[in-house]
């Protein structure tokens, strides 16, 4: 049985040399930390700062050649095996670098694009999401329809050339800095259904009629934004796939998102929380007099969490093993936001928990022990085990889709 | 240890009744989550009025003794107040003032009590213990801080952190080594240089707690016996503190019941669906065990007794785990709006991250139970 | 504020007399355990002679005085205040003697005809309740209908003066034992809903047409019946309530049986599994050569089950207190059955855990530890976890009930 | 230690893959739950024609090397089967005959290899290894049974027990001291009397092991590393218990799945109440995870390295706390059936808790990985 196709498979050989090659390239070119403090991810990027910074390191990754690595050369891309991707994805992982920033078309537009574009839509919006020169948010999700997207009531209306959009989406990350969104929006209110009639758009949203509301998030910090259009026109072209058939296209988004397919653009997405840091935090927090680590509650929820870590990690290198998940092949890459997020708020959480009575400091307190990054990990852990579909609507989906259970 | 063998006293009769109620009837007046919020924006932390509302109602007497103008009532009256405070997610300096208070009540230096507990019992004056120090411990008697003897008396010398409330406070109650032992000295807040207090950023907007550095400032020894008095005010900490998180459990339930009765999510309210029903069942049976917890351990309080220690340990301990993890579960089933600063979720979040990690978290209640149990 | 009505209360001083009476009775009155082994619950009665010797001991608790304590003497209680109940009940638990045989008649039957029994029913079923003399089973459950007992499809067709049974009823416990069964059969099958057309029997079970099958149970006992009957007729006296309204009867048995509600003849329903007996057995168990006491894993789960074992007993203390149950005032008694049975079932798993490489022996093994008590412990605690509703639909009801949240 | 420092090779090509399909095949034709009910039901337990299909199928010698008659294929080759047997419910000598047929093959002693290899390869003999004792702990160099040195060879003194399928095997490896030093020394059944071993009653009707009383029985030395070998044949068990339990946290996944897919109350298949879909979602993800941390152990494995070592305790402990969980839960979402003997759910409750108990617990696994990990 071979593991993946051969023309996907570099040798050992080139493997390691590539891999040397990116390490390389990432000590002499890993950015030097500002003074002022970066974000976790995508979703917590509140100040221009923040968001000039990570721009240009995504640009100086992409200019490297070490993004959009298995996309085609005409739009942008490398035209190489995924598995460079993966290479390079991990070694930024390890290398603790930024993440990049425009997650949004890097792994939800760039590959609904590619799969459901035109040959005009490829050209024009691709190379610009791996440069990060155009910016891309979601405008999926409404005040009153947080799990329930084919719910939406934000209307398109036809008027020559141009959609007339009116409605209010909201938890559209980078709001304020977004060049384009994706948007599912409703032409036909009148089609029957509610997953009928919507239609799936590639909108300007740096247009006229367009407001964009900073949302103060439970850390105090922004990154969120409500996006309101009162009548915004947009070129009648934005549409993706066909008119009336979005819900399908926001399906298909959607998997990308929640990692069920290959084809992302590559590139980290988030600062990953490492077993191994908060190992070090035990070993600097003092509990009753003695280091965290030496205490054997904290000593075996350690390891829980490592065995944990492990099988995310092997779970990865499975899921390219057709013959290991022969029986439901997207097994895994549809569980890995679940568990992903959940994990990352349940570790952090424990983090917290090491820091014994110093554990009620906040971010600005000079002695609060890391500077109050794991309360800030902590709280901002909730961005993901409810945003792009709560945790429970995963279980729904995993439930229903691959466990075959009737929907409730 | 078997549960049979064990007392299950609760003791709660009608005057602690009334006082609850008394409590609570304030706070759902007073203490809205609007309300909370515009104290937690101010610099001190609390409204004054309310504060005096408190006082006239004679909660930070209710159990000092009678001959100084107290009420009189058992250590039970303190959690029959502050659990519906934290039911409304209440501050200010009822926590530090009362702790400063019982702790001069038990530790029983007749000068120091006529001194004080008047003005205490009034409200005229607030005190605040200041029992811990930078490294962290829970141990009321890791001190480094000294008190060194002067011609004009003691002059104390050290750093104390998470002290509640102290630039409101008249009176700081330190702990301190004195010729090596245990001792409790009184400093007069306002004798303290300018940038000796600096306030700490907690996670919990709503609560204040200060760094003090002690620097030959002049102090006063409380008579009596130092060593216990830290222990029974460091586990009266824990107890209100347990009654605080039971109530911050009990606001967190209400809070998040009621959005899961009103929210609606194809096509029906969330709260049918099992997915977050029964967790929210499992939340309120826990927090429906704590009270019992709870209620036994103010019965049988005196802050030296093994059953004592036992009991506010379980409380602390349960109370604790119960509130941080239905705070949790609260921004969850909020959903997106969970994720704001705007819902209120956050602060019973905010609160419980704080309040679990004062006087002992559940991870050192748990294990000191070891001892008492096993 | 009085915790309880004045009537209700001994004083302190009548209150310790009377526990030291019922603890000096008990010391002289225990029976000395059999050499057959004793089941833990009326659930696993399985054989004629654990049978025999439990019958005997409930006769000689009620001679005692001991027994419907609470219940008006002319139904053969004692008519004391039901605080006398709880302290022998209490004692009992704490002395270790074997429970009381007839639970079901004493928590469920007995309660039910005491509230909605006609005079004559009271006085014919009441005091062979308590004696012991009959026997009483349930049967609301059927094979198909396990969790939704509106659903029953037994039906009772009236002939005359007697009511004609036809259908099965499944889990009805000591069925080969049992005089009488509270049945819940459909007596109008066009009623419109589920819940009408019910009726609530006291129905004989010693009578032709009615066949009893054995049920093996998952740790290789007996205990369970299923109970399928024939055209079994049984006089129409035996109705409790009206005919028609059997579904609003068998809520209110059902509310006994959940704990809602005090009024039961008291007794002990089931062998406690104490806390204490586990701490001893994790003394005497080694785990990788050391006694498993002394992990520190062990010790803190210890503590956990410690905890919670005194929060059940204070909850019951405190459900006595008017004051401190005033925003719910059934709250305990709802959830304790849920409470205690999934303690129990954790309880259980854990004092198996301690066991180590000896863990996997069963009850027949010489050298299982304690007889492998602790594995069938586990796996009986099924039965109440299940069984009078499962945990799932306890949480329903606490849900629904208490908290006011939606049905599903 | 850190995930992306660590190796997640998982090897696994197509001749394991073939190899598994098969176990996977026959498994389900012979091996059905009525199936595994009739062969517990009999004296040694087991299927005798079954075997003899496994054999056949060149099961017993799959990884054995070459040289004896085996196909030489790695470990890994070893869960491939075992985790198909698992899913199935599979009992029989074939753990116990591999097992001893691995130690042989490690400790390298070429006599004895010659000796037994080929015909355990074959199937022709079984063996099963004896290594604990009554203490009952899991450190197979914990031995207390003797091998003394007499004029004829060694005479065998102690008691083992756990012993797997011992009244049907014809060889017994069993750990002893010889002069004070680890030793493994090979012991005829036919030589014990009668009334030396005695079938011990399991929890999994299923399976069967025995207590051995040795005394004063001829037994013959096998040459080699006696230390590493037993701590090798631990591991092994340890990584076959795992995939045996990561089978059978399938097959109790497919068995409740089927189950709250059919059955309906209130009018709805009872897979849709999110109260039984959502934990059996949490089930299904830790058996996944099971699933990778098994294959990659399998891959790693060698019975010496610290990688090794690790894996096989990361997936023995993960995989035997998933089955137990599962199992228990398989038990509830039957409701009242699943509380019956003739309910297939008990079969697989029974194993998880016979299984998680074999080789080191989850508990012993996770204490002994605070060593290697922090």
């Amino acid at each position: 049985m071979t593991e993946v196709p051969p023309a996907e498979t570099p040798s050992p050989e080139e493997f390691a040399t590539f891999r040397q090659e990116v390490r390389t390239w990432l000590q002499r070119n890993a950015p030097t930390p500002p003074a002022f403090q970066l974000p976790d991810s995508f979703m917590e990027v509140g100040k221009p700062e923040q968001f000039a910074f990570l721009q240009a390191w995504q640009r100086k990754v992409y200019e490297a050649g070490y993004l959009g690595m298995a996309w085609p050369t005409e739009y942008g891309g490398r035209g190489r095996p995924q598995a460079y991707q993966r290479i390079v994805d991990s070694e930024m992982a390890r290398a603790n670098v930024p993440f990049m920033v425009n997650v949004i078309g890097l792994m939800w537009a760039g590959p609904v694009i590619m799969q459901l574009g035109t040959e005009t839509q490829k050209r024009r919006y691709l190379p610009k999401i791996l440069s990060g020169e155009e910016i891309w948010c979601q405008g999926f999700s409404e005040p009153e329809h947080g799990s329930d997207l084919a719910a939406a009531t934000t209307t398109a209306v036809r008027d020559g050339d141009e959609y007339v959009l009116n409605g209010t989406k909201i938890w559209t990350s980078l709001g304020t800095e977004a060049k384009h969104m994706i948007l599912l929006a409703r032409t036909d209110p009148n089609a029957g259904s509610k997953y009928k009639g919507l239609t799936f758009f590639l909108a300007p949203v740096d247009v006229e009629g367009v407001e964009k509301r900073p949302i103060q998030k439970m850390t105090g910090e922004y990154g969120f934004n409500e996006t309101r259009f009162d009548n915004a026109r947009i070129p009648a072209d934005c549409v993706l796939g066909q008119v009336g058939e979005g819900w399908s296209v926001a399906v298909t988004t959607l998997m990308f998102e929640r990692g069920a397919s290959e084809g992302q653009a590559g590139g980290l997405a988030m600062v990953p929380l490492r077993v191994s840091d908060v190992v070090e935090l035990a070993r600097q927090c003092r509990l009753d007099g003695v280091p965290a680590i030496e205490d054997p509650q904290v000593r075996d929820r350690l390891v829980g969490f490592a065995i944990e870590e492990r099988a995310h990690a092997l779970n990865m290198a499975r899921a390219r093993n057709q013959a290991l998940t022969r029986d439901r092949p997207f097994a895994i890459m549809m569980m890995n936001k679940l568990t992903f997020s959940e994990f990352r708020r349940r570790l952090s959480a424990f983090a917290v928990s090491l820091e014994g009575a110093n554990a009620g400091r906040y971010m600005g307190d000079p002695h609060a022990i890391e500077g109050g990054e794991w309360q800030r990990h902590y709280m901002n852990a909730f961005s993901a085990t409810i945003g792009g579909g709560t945790s429970e609507i995963q279980r729904n989906i995993i439930g229903e889709r691959l466990l075959g259970l009737a929907k409730g | 240890m078997t549960a049979t063998e064990e007392s299950t006293e609760i003791r709660f009769g009608e005057d602690l009744d009334l006082l609850a109620k008394s409590a609570s009837d304030v706070m759902r007046d007073r203490c809205t989550l609007e309300a909370v919020r515009a104290s937690a924006a101010t610099d001190t932390g609390y409204d004054e009025a309310l504060l005096a509302q408190i006082a006239e109602l004679g909660f930070l007497g209710a159990a000092l003794p009678e001959r100084y103008g107290g009420a009189g009532l058992p250590a039970a009256a303190l959690v029959a107040m502050a659990e519906p405070m934290g039911r409304y997610l209440y501050s200010g300096p009822f926590v530090a003032s009362t702790l400063a208070g019982q702790l001069l009540a038990y530790i029983d230096d007749p000068i120091s009590q006529q001194t004080y507990l008047p003005q205490l019992a009034r409200g005229e004056l607030l005190a605040s213990p200041a029992l811990y120090e930078p490294d962290g411990s829970y141990d009321p008697l890791a001190i480094v801080t000294t008190a060194s003897r002067d011609a004009a008396g003691l002059l104390l010398s050290g750093i104390k952190t998470g002290v509640l409330d102290a630039a409101n406070v008249g009176l700081l109650l330190v702990s301190a080594l004195c010729d090596g032992e245990p001792a409790v000295v009184a400093v007069q807040r306002t004798s303290l240089p300018d940038g000796s207090i600096t306030r700490e950023t907690l996670i919990d907007e709503t609560r204040r707690s200060y760094r003090i550095v002690f620097d030959d400032t002049p102090a006063v020894r409380i008579g009596g016996d130092a060593t216990q008095g830290l222990r029974f005010v460091h586990q009266l900490g824990a107890l209100m503190m347990a009654a605080d998180m039971s109530g911050g459990t009990i606001g967190s339930i209400d809070l998040t019941i009621d959005y899961l009765q009103t929210r609606t999510q194809f096509g029906r309210p969330i709260g049918s669906y099992q997915a977050l029903k029964h967790p929210m069942v499992d939340i309120f049976v826990a927090s429906e065990h704590g009270r019992s917890l709870l209620y036994h351990a103010a019965t049988v309080f005196d802050g030296e007794s093994r059953a004592s220690e036992c009991a506010v340990r379980m409380a602390k301990a349960h109370c604790g785990s119960t509130f941080t993890h239905a705070a949790d579960r609260s921004i969850q089933f909020h959903g997106a709006i969970g994720f704001t600063y705007e819902c209120h979720a956050q602060l019973f979040l905010r609160r419980a991250q704080w309040a679990e990690y004062q006087f002992g978290d559940t991870r050192h209640h748990r294990r000191n139970l070891q001892a008492l149990l096993l």
